[in-house]
């Protein structure tokens, strides 16, 4: 059963790439993405807002089809709001299948529409005040290749 | 009556988080003509409408999408997650 | 600095991949991919032979190529021989980037070269007695797209 | 004098991992040859040669790569790691 928590806690990508990887004999590969606050320019910390229940539905119907897709054994996703420090962890997605180019599909396809589709926004906080993360076109066009 | 959402720029434009709005707009489209109708800020925060996104009860939607049995409507700019 | 271990010793991968992920602020992405033994037909352990020596320097070559064409931060290749049991872990592959894709693309290099490039063999040991794995074509194929 | 290695089935149908092989071959087929016209494991070994590899000194190499100046040669099927 594929897991989705969306928390302001940290996570230790150690215990969760272990839990998820356990106990798994049909499984042949595994692939996991954790994405990190770059320090870019001296930023202090990073804001993230979501929206609640909207958030957990949007990540839901994108693992859904990610699992249906790809014919996956397990799906994890765990996407962190609040603040956050350069160095922490904003999130991470893992993926099980039998074959390692349905893992990585799968946890680039959850990468791609997290981004984009996921209710979430970052605000960065620097030496020359706040600012919201823009959009990437490119981020726009990489759910075309799905 | 429509629980009317905001989120990142437009929530800060607007100056509040949610708030319940009465109207007979149709349309999201109708809507916001009417909000913007009403002050400033809501002039400033639906200035651009390709720079924003809407959800009708918590699914993405578009700007034509009638309004008909929806309960939450929620603006915000294009989603920055990952 | 990348790290190579060729090992017949388990590995924890949740111990690794905190290890690799740990400390970075220029990293943006850090992806995994883990193999794992998976039990096809009542398989009862796998052995993997490997060519000391050549086995070390083939990995290296493939870990520079994949640091110099995506610029990663950082690389990480464990790969066991020995015998195992289904359910243990094979190898791992982890890497770290500045963005994404890079950090996609470099995790599915380096496994399409360790498949098809560096000096590993299996063997299973099943109901039927022991059978080498025959190398698949798509493997061979993968490489093209690089 | 080579160093002659085998791996995987090509070591078992050779029944050893490695031998010290005095030759003059010029080539690594020319080597085969050899290795071919001494007994049956060696013909059973490299029947299919294009189901083969070959490493010079730990690179991977071909079987019309000229030997001089090579230490150890290794055949091995394709391999399959990860």
């Amino acid at each position: 059963m594929p897991m989705i928590r969306v928390q302001s806690e940290p996570f230790s990508l150690g215990d969760e790439a272990e839990a998820f990887a356990k106990g798994r004999t049909d499984t042949g590969a595994v692939v996991t993405f954790t994405g990190i606050v770059r320090d870019t320019g001296g930023m202090a910390r990073m804001e993230i807002e979501h929206y609640p229940g909207m958030t957990e539905k949007a990540i839901s119907g994108i693992v859904d089809q990610a699992m249906d897709r790809w014919s996956l054994d397990d799906a994890l996703v765990i996407h962190r709001y609040g603040s956050l420090a350069p160095g922490e962890r904003i999130m991470m997605v893992a993926t099980a299948s039998r074959h390692r180019v349905a893992a990585f599909e799968a946890a680039e396809f959850l990468m791609d529409y997290l981004k984009s589709r996921a209710p979430f926004w970052k605000k960065e906080f620097g030496p020359d005040g706040a600012e919201w993360v823009a959009a990437k076109d490119e981020d726009e066009d990489a759910l075309s290749r799905w | 009556m429509l629980d009317v959402m905001y989120f990142a720029w437009v929530r800060e434009r607007i100056g509040e988080p949610r708030e319940t709005v009465a109207t007979e707009a149709a349309t999201v489209a109708d809507l916001v003509e009417e909000l913007k109708a009403r002050e400033p800020r809501y002039e400033a925060a639906f200035a651009d409408l390709s720079a924003l996104r809407v959800a009708l009860d918590q699914e993405l939607s578009d700007f034509d999408a009638p309004l008909a049995g929806v309960r939450e409507v929620a603006f915000f700019p294009p989603m920055t997650g990952g």
